[in-house]
């Protein structure tokens, strides 16, 4: 009887109580709509988030590249407002957090994956591009890996329906049906 | 060590490697699981008692292990194969079968000035069991467990209505650092529970009137003489001088005698607990 | 106080007198952890190894330790596969030696990893080519295996069974022994050889390399002969130690002249196949991949005279000894030809860790040099100070000498015969 | 337990192999300024050496050694040999010790790869490398307060307690992948990808190149009569090869000779 | 009791047992193994656009054009320039790790730039008559030399000191040289531009006449090792073979030896003769030999604004009277060749001198001078480098700042100025302009590896262009046939008669410079033996067993000039009677050329 009791309490904790305490979650600086951008400015993906001349990435635009537009209000939210007031104008950088930065030790080239490999940014990201609203940033407390590479349910790496994951595994699965190579130093620096 | 891990390759190296793991990893955990199985049936099926018995029998000395039979002198050497527990020993039955019907000469027996009544039978154990006439048996000390123990510092007697068992623990004994379990010499039900200072220490309800375990009539002068002679070694294994030589009389309180000697020791020499 | 819990009918010294025994080895213990510590936190820089000097003490430890401790699975191969009815009376102490050997140089290894967290990552990605994979998996198989083995022994204890599940559990798993003790001689078949395996694997390293059957080295095959040969040598040891520390006789002079037949035996097999197999090495293997053997030893102060102490000194002279049923009645002969049994095989795991490393593989290499820092050191007594202690508490406690009650009466009744026979 | 199939196994990568990238190090040229040696350590991240390191504690991905002919006087002569990893091709020593893969030979460039964050730091590979071009992080790296600034961000620090080594500048390499791949290309084309020692070495002594191709640098030097490779009666088939015209330079390929009693706390 | 201790067990059983069937234990041990890969203390290198920047080298007179990887604007990592005419792409193992100085754990980070000024201001006000204010010019020649020298024109008494330029200021064409003598020269080993240097070795015949093997000895053609101290010796031998057996007797080498090499000289020229600082009789030989107007040459100026001519001129430290200077300003910004502080320290006057070091060290000359002003450091500071001494042509570039420099730095140029009441300007691109306006030889850019002929470019685009890394060359004719006087009168290098006191000659065998080096060089002299750390010094056992230090790792050095610690290091291949030094500030206080020297036990 306390045994039952005992392992009754360990799966609650392990499977409720644990999820929620290992990832610290935060907020994205600023209230951002891909929807919008997308559907009123229609812009595509790589409008923003480009490639430089060495066909490296540059990823997170940077604040010049939303101030090209928002120097004043175009619209009437008061998102957007907020955003001028409290980046624009100061000039100061939105300390964005990247859902999909990989672990230092990975070398990723957008440019290989989308040119050569000619993938769509939905493939990998999902319908992040569609999304009204930033979901808050969530890392692992203790490895410091963002959510969405390190795993959406604590198992595997992609939640039911959701975008595949950004785990090795997942990187490596797609490598091996397309025939590439997959050696650690094809993607490890 | 799973195939979906990064660098499982499907090579011989691997499956040789992996198989052997894993099935070493099989065996150890089938062999765990299968003793606890084991042992949650023996409990389930109240072998405690049985199995206790059956380690401390295996730890005893080889020449305590002795069977009755070489007590008398119809072997020359026999380990007991059965624990002490004659019923279902064949050779055992073969013996009694051939042997002449033992007269009863008096009705007391005395050796080395210790009472072995001939009107009740003997557990190796230092119980004896009488038939009462209402069909129930009551079951005691017998002379030399009594002077081992003297008067018991404490007694721990079964409730009235629990079952004991041959060569299961009947009750406990403590005298001095002495913690001893007497043997019990039947299977059956307690019905009442005496003491050191009643005639008897429990009364059973037998299951059967079965005591071909236990001793009688002319196997019990050998077995005590037997008996004494493994007392004198115990108690001068504990440091205690050999005393007993003088006229061979044990007293009415042994232990009294030799305060310096281990007691415990000697007891569960005498009662055959490890 | 803890009367109780002491086997009866076995002397035991009083409780104040065993905690002086343990309070040095309780202090050396702390001294060591504290420096295990040290590493742990700061890391390896607190030792004296360095990219040249790439394993140190703590491999030559483990692997020292490992070979002593093969006496568990050997006694318990011929005990319980083999039937050899006379080592029941040392099997206990068998197992108990190897839970500690075992365990101790897991934890030394443990703090010799540089990355101790990653410790699954050989499991969950191994490389089944490795020989240090192949004896990570088997020392852990057969460390949880000497575990199982040991915990018979610790129920057995007079108060723990007296709870009737520890009572029913150890009997009826020690029915079931010789399956563990099966597969524990298996395992420790294979990691006491891929130990060996472990240097003659090196082809990188003439001075450790060799070739052998199929995919071993004969290395391989040489470590699991010497351990053998080894493992009863340390059984008799510790018993003759543990009887001459106690004061009490343990087991009876045939148990202990058998144990040193066997270990003359294999030591006698084991030294003539090592000599072969250095021959062989000196005028095939090593000019072959083209290092001239002579050179190994001209580097001071590896001489010749190491390579001469490992096989003829202490290899060929202690199996001599045990072979010879004159000097191994004799406790004196028998104790030192077992002492030099396992210093020889300390020296050959010697050899195999320090020298393959102190001698250069090119041209314009140094001959190097190490010396262990405190904190190796104080790792290394910690894993002794262990040892000890876990043997001592086993002893106190548990019957590690079956024999011991009856050879004490067995000493009462020589005492007592006179008197007896004087009766009857 | 079940040593490499090693025939079998690295000949079918080469068969596989893209490229197989080598090195020629003329001992004629080089001056022993170091350069290398540095130009390495920034581009790998390779922090300075901590106060308790030493020669034989310190990281050093590629080693320039100075070596003499044993002779006295005017007879002596001195040479500047640059050890690193050789990228052992054949039943390549530390790769099959290593006991959970954190060490590999690249199919499609034949590098020996050494994977920071997969190692244990049991240094088994160390005690397996005859050329001594492994090297443990005795220390968790550091770098001067405001240095951190100029680390390249195309490698990865490694931290305490895992074994590194040479691996050709990968992450050049895969700079170079990038730049192809931004040009449309899958495959490098040769020049295009160098490591960090080749470029700075002010006399040209080291030559990088693809040995499948016959007419890069090092394969050429290759088959140089005066070029030899380090213990190569091993059998490990490096891929580095040395070059000197002077006959007592190529004896530094061969085996230790018994010492002759000298001190020398150099080189 | 017995049931509740029973129960709390059976509860954590379950716990244990339950626990495992959930994710947390095993995901608690997987990120245990990730967090060991960045644990606190790995630092994360910076992402962002990846540039390529290009300047020079300013961290010796070579001038390397340099190649600067940067990311986000912060230089990385460096590299050559390949195809620039003198330093072909090949900077040295102390450029490559320049772009870490400025983190340097013993950089100077402030000063007192108002108290120092006017101390400099009451110094001299209170300048007597015979005494003076004086500028030490490290690196002579650079647009802010001349402003020093155009500042102690200006005030009364001023005098602009530099150091002794190698070869009295004349340059040496290796491209036109087909045998080489260097007595003791690190001719491979820093002593020119080590591109140039290599790009010409193939066709020239390297003998090097020095007493241990050093780097350029290994790889020479023919080594001599002749005995410490004999350089002179030879070099007389070579010019007036007469001499040739008391050489004989003083290198150790044969007289055939010296008369073959004597031959040699003469037959397969043109021939050069370097020596380790300009021996008289190196120099006398190599007008025996013809050198001059060959592998010798005088190089024209760089182009100056006329109104700089009305300049102080350039003396060396040892012509000014002793104890005669008030005020002095030494300018170490940009490293050039150390003068021992000894030689600098009996100069100044007896009370209370000022002494201002502009650096970015306390390692230099800050450890005596009462002030001491940090200044940017390579490649923060803004400097134009002198033609190199491997450059027969005249030419200039810029070592641009590609950091910018901290807050709180000194410019000496401007401070020296202001003392001397006169505006710095922005000399650098005054001299440009100079230089533009000369209409002389041709731009080299380096972004584009374009040369391109200086009528060509306009000035602004000229300034622009040499800012963003370009070197302009001189295409002037090399005048003046006649063996110059300066060459026949060189500053005083004797070396130091043989002494019981100081038995032993000190060689230097690294590069000497004062300046600290990237603590990455620390792979060269501490995580390896390559090269020597500074303040240490190799030598024969047998001679630390004379000299009583057998065994040990630290001595004292002793000279004339004075004492320092420094480590030993035993090596057999260090003849005895010498000390093969590796430079540092505190060795170079007391060792200068051909200095004798004795070890003493710490």
């Amino acid at each position: 009887m306390p045994f039952l009791a005992g392992a009754l309490a360990a799966l609650g904790a392990g499977w409720v109580g644990f999820p929620h305490a290992i990832y610290k979650s935060r907020p994205q600086p600023v209230d951002f709509s891909h929807k919008v951008h997308a559907e009123k400015a229609g812009t595509k993906c790589e409008d923003c988030h480009a490639f430089r001349e060495d066909g490296t990435f540059a990823g997170i635009p940077s604040l010049s590249t939303c101030a090209a537009c928002h120097t004043a209000p175009m619209g009437t939210t008061a998102a957007e407002k907020n955003f001028i007031d409290a980046y624009v104008t100061p000039n100061r950088e939105p300390d964005w957090a990247s859902y999909a930065q990989q672990p230092e030790n990975v070398f990723f080239s957008h440019i290989t994956h989308v040119k050569l490999g000619q993938l769509k940014c939905e493939q990998c990201h999902g319908d992040q591009g569609a999304s009204d609203k930033l979901r808050p940033y969530q890392v692992d407390r203790i490895s410091g890996y963002s959510r969405d590479i390190w795993g959406r349910t604590l198992f595997q790496s992609k939640a039911a329906g959701a975008v595949p994951g950004m785990k090795m595994d997942d990187c490596v699965d797609c490598h091996r049906k397309q025939g590439l190579s997959h050696s650690c130093l094809d993607c490890h620096k | 060590m799973l195939p979906w891990n990064y660098g499982f390759h499907w090579t011989a190296g691997t499956m040789i490697f992996m198989g052997a793991f894993y099935t070493v990893v099989v065996i150890v955990a089938s062999t765990l699981v299968n003793a606890a199985l084991r042992s949650r049936r023996a409990l389930r099926t109240q072998q405690t008692e049985r199995i206790r018995w059956a380690e401390d029998f295996h730890d005893l000395p080889a020449r305590d292990r002795q069977c009755r039979h070489v007590l008398t002198g119809e072997f020359g050497y026999r380990e007991c194969p059965h624990a002490f527990d004659c019923r279902q020993c064949e050779t055992h039955a073969k013996l009694v079968a051939s042997a002449a019907p033992d007269r009863i000469s008096e009705p007391e027996e005395d050796i080395f000035g210790m009472a072995f009544p001939l009107d009740r039978v003997y557990h190796r154990g230092h119980t004896w069991v009488h038939s009462e006439p209402d069909g129930t048996v009551t079951v005691g000390l017998d002379d030399l467990g009594r002077r081992l123990l003297g008067e018991p510092d404490r007694v721990d007697l079964p409730q009235p209505g629990g079952r004991v068992s041959v060569n299961g623990t009947a009750w406990h004994a403590h005298k001095r650092n002495a913690d001893v379990r007497i043997l019990s010499p039947v299977d059956g039900e307690i019905v009442a529970t005496g003491g050191p200072d009643a005639p008897w220490y429990l009364r059973i309800r037998p299951d059967r009137m079965d005591f071909r375990n236990l001793l009688g009539g002319h196997e019990i002068r050998p077995w005590v003489m037997r008996e004494m002679e493994r007392l004198q070694l115990a108690l001068s294994a504990e440091g205690a001088a050999p005393t007993l030589a003088d006229g061979g009389v044990p007293v009415q309180d042994i232990a009294a005698v030799y305060p310096q000697a281990d007691w415990d020791a000697v007891c569960g020499e005498m009662f055959l607990e490890a | 106080m803890d009367r109780e819990f002491i086997t009866r009918g076995v002397k035991r010294c009083s409780g104040g007198k065993f905690l002086l025994w343990i309070l040095p080895w309780v202090a050396m213990l702390i001294f060591g952890l504290y420096s295990a510590g040290l590493c742990l936190v700061k890391g390896l820089n607190q030792t004296n190894m360095d990219n040249r000097f790439a394993f140190g003490l703590w491999i030559f430890l483990d692997l020292t330790v490992i070979a002593l401790g093969a006496g568990a699975f050997f006694t318990g191969f011929l005990l319980y596969i083999l039937k050899m009815k006379e080592l029941r009376a040392v099997i206990n102490s068998a197992v108990v030696i190897g839970v500690v050997c075992y365990s101790g140089a897991m934890c030394a290894l443990a703090v010799d990893v540089g990355q101790p967290l990653r410790f699954w990552f050989t499991f969950w990605y191994p490389n089944v080519h490795s020989m240090l994979t192949e004896v990570t998996f088997c020392i852990t198989c057969y460390l949880t295996v000497l575990m199982i083995e040991y915990l018979p022994i610790v129920l057995k204890n007079r108060k723990l069974r007296d709870v009737p599940e520890f009572l029913v559990f150890q009997h009826e798993l020690h029915k079931l022994i010789y399956v563990l003790a099966g597969v524990g001689t298996f395992l420790s078949f294979f990691h006491q050889g891929s130990l060996g395996g472990l240097y003659g694997v090196l082809r990188g390293r003439p001075f450790a390399f060799r070739e052998g059957l199929a995919i071993w080295p004969s290395t391989f095959f040489l470590f699991i002969l010497s351990a053998a040969a080894v493992g009863p040598s340390f059984v008799l040891l510790t018993t003759w130690l543990v009887e001459k520390i106690s004061k009490k006789r343990l087991v009876r002079p045939e148990a202990m002249q058998m144990l040193g037949r066997i270990s003359g035996l294999l030591l006698a097999v084991y030294v003539l196949l090592k000599t072969i197999d250095t021959l062989v090495w000196i005028n095939r293997t090593s000019p072959g991949n083209g290092f001239p053997a002579a050179q190994y030893y001209a580097w001071h102060p590896f001489g010749t005279w190491i390579l001469f102490t490992e096989i003829a000194l202490l290899g060929m002279v202690p199996a001599l000894i045990l072979l010879t049923p004159k000097l191994r009645a004799r406790t004196g002969w028998l104790v030192s030809a077992a002492a030099m049994a396992c210093c020889g095989v300390a020296l050959n795991r010697f050899v195999q860790t320090v020298q393959t490393l102190a001698v250069p593989t090119l041209s314009f290499d140094k001959f190097m040099t190490y010396t262990p820092s405190w904190q190796e050191v104080g790792t290394f007594l910690a894993v002794l100070a262990y040892g000890v202690l876990v043997y001592s508490f086993s002893f106190r406690y548990f019957q590690l000498f079956p024999d011991e009650r009856e050879l004490k009466l067995e000493v009462a009744q020589v005492e007592e015969e006179p008197a007896l026979v004087g009766r009857y | 337990m079940i040593a490499p199939n090693s025939k079998s196994q690295p000949s079918r990568e080469r068969q596989r192999a893209v490229s197989r990238y080598g090195m020629s190090i003329d001992l004629d040229r080089c001056t022993g300024c170091g350069a290398c040696m540095v130009a390495c350590a920034v581009e790998n991240n390779v922090p300075p050496a901590h106060e308790g390191a030493t020669a034989r504690k310190g990281i050093t991905w590629i080693r320039v050694f100075k070596v003499d002919n044993g002779e006295e006087g005017a007879a002596r002569r001195s040479v500047f040999v640059p050890v690193l990893c050789q990228q052992c091709g054949e039943d390549t020593p530390c790769v099959h010790v290593c006991p959970q893969q954190a060490v590999e030979v690249d199919p499609a460039t034949g590098i020996v790869g050494q994977m920071p964050e997969r190692c244990l730091g049991c240094r088994y590979c160390m005690a397996a490398c005859p050329y001594h071009a492994r090297f443990f992080n005795w220390w968790d790296p550091q770098w001067p307060a405001g240095m951190e600034k100029t680390l390249n961000p195309d490698v990865a620090p490694r931290m305490r307690g895992v074994v590194e080594k040479c691996n050709f500048c990968h992450g050049r390499w895969h700079a170079a992948k990038e730049r192809a791949a931004a040009a449309g290309k899958s495959e490098i084309e040769a020049g295009a990808y160098v490591p960090a020692c080749v470029e700075s070495c002010p006399t040209g002594a080291i030559r990088f190149g693809d040995l499948k191709d016959a007419a890069s640098e090092p394969a050429v030097a290759a088959k140089d009569a005066h070029s030899f490779r380090l213990l190569e009666k091993l059998g490990t088939e490096p891929k580095i090869y040395y070059h000197s015209k002077r006959d007592w330079v190529r004896q530094v390929a061969a085996a230790p000779k018994p010492p002759n009693g000298k001190e020398n706390a150099r080189g | 009791m017995q049931r509740t201790r029973r129960d709390i067990l059976l509860f954590m059983g379950g716990g244990a047992a339950g626990a495992m069937l959930t994710p947390a234990p095993w995901r608690l041990v997987t990120d245990a193994a990730i967090w060991s890969e960045n644990w606190p203390g790995i630092p994360r290198p910076a992402r962002g656009e990846i540039t390529a920047r290009y300047t020079n080298c300013a961290l010796c007179p070579a001038g390397c054009a340099v190649r600067a990887r940067c990311v986000a604007g912060q230089p990385v990592s460096l590299a050559g320039v390949a195809g620039n005419p003198l330093s072909q792409g090949a900077p040295c193992a102390f450029g490559l790790t320049g772009h870490q100085l400025p983190y340097h754990p013993q950089r100077l980070k402030q000063g007192t730039p108002e108290e120092a000024a006017a101390a400099v201001r009451g110094a001299m006000a209170k300048c007597g008559p015979g005494e003076s204010v004086a500028v030490l010019d490290l690196a002579p020649g650079r647009a802010s030399s001349w402003t020093y020298r155009r500042a102690m024109a200006a005030v009364a008494n001023g005098v602009y000191l530099a150091p002794p330029r190698p070869l009295g200021g004349a340059a040496v064409n290796l491209a036109k040289a087909r045998t080489v003598l260097s007595l003791g020269a690190p001719v491979l080993d820093g002593w020119g531009t080590p591109g140039n240097v290599h790009a010409a070795r193939a066709n020239f015949r390297l003998i090097q006449a020095e007493p241990w093997e050093s780097r350029t000895a290994a790889l020479a053609d023919e080594w001599l090792p002749i005995r410490p101290g004999s350089e002179a010796a030879l070099a007389l031998a070579l010019k007036d073979p007469k001499t040739a057996p008391s050489a004989a007797q003083a290198t150790g080498l044969t007289e055939k030896q010296i008369l073959d090499l004597a031959n040699e000289l003469t037959a397969s020229g043109p021939a050069l003769v370097l020596s380790a600082d300009d021996l008289p009789e190196a120099l006398a030989l190599n007008q025996a030999l013809g050198a001059w107007g060959q592998t010798l040459v005088a190089r024209p100026e760089v182009p100056v604004p006329d109104a700089w001519k009305k300049a102080a001129p350039e003396r060396v430290v040892a012509s000014v009277p002793d104890s005669s200077i008030r005020v002095l300003f030494i300018d170490e910004s940009v490293p050039g060749s150390h003068i021992p502080w000894s030689a600098v320290e009996k100069k100044l006057v007896r009370d209370n001198p000022v002494v201002v070091a502009f650096a970015w060290s306390l390692e230099g000359y800050g450890r005596h001078a009462q002030f001491t002003l940090p200044t940017a450091v390579y490649p923060e500071l803004t400097s134009d480098i002198p033609p190199a001494i491997d450059s027969p042509a005249a030419t200039f570039r810029i070592s641009a700042p590609l950091v910018a420099p901290p807050a709180r730095m000194t410019d000496p140029s401007a401070f020296i100025a202001k003392a001397a009441g006169m505006d710095a300007g922005n000399a650098l691109q005054e001299r440009a302009d100079a230089i533009h306006k000369s209409g002389r030889g041709t731009l080299f850019t380096y972004a584009d590896g374009k040369s391109t002929p200086l009528k060509d470019i306009k000035p602004d685009a000229f300034w622009k262009s040499l800012n963003e890394g370009a070197c302009w060359v001189d295409d002037a004719a090399v005048g003046r046939a006649s063996w110059p006087a300066f060459l026949s009168s060189p500053h005083d290098t004797q070396a130091e008669p043989q002494s019981t006191a100081f038995p032993l000659l000190v060689a230097f065998a690294e590069p000497r410079t004062a300046s600290l080096t990237s603590p990455l060089m620390s792979k060269l002299y501490q995580d390896s033996d390559l090269r020597m750390a500074p303040n240490t010094a190799a030598l024969h056992p047998d001679t630390a067993r004379a000299s009583g230090i057998a065994g040990a790792a630290r001595a004292v050095l002793e000279t004339q000039y004075g004492r320092c610690a420094i480590g030993v290091i035993p090596d057999e291949s260090v003849p005895p009677g010498m000390l093969e030094v590796a430079a540092g500030p505190e060795v170079l206080d007391i060792c200068g050329a051909f200095t004798r020297a004795k070890v003493v036990a710490a």
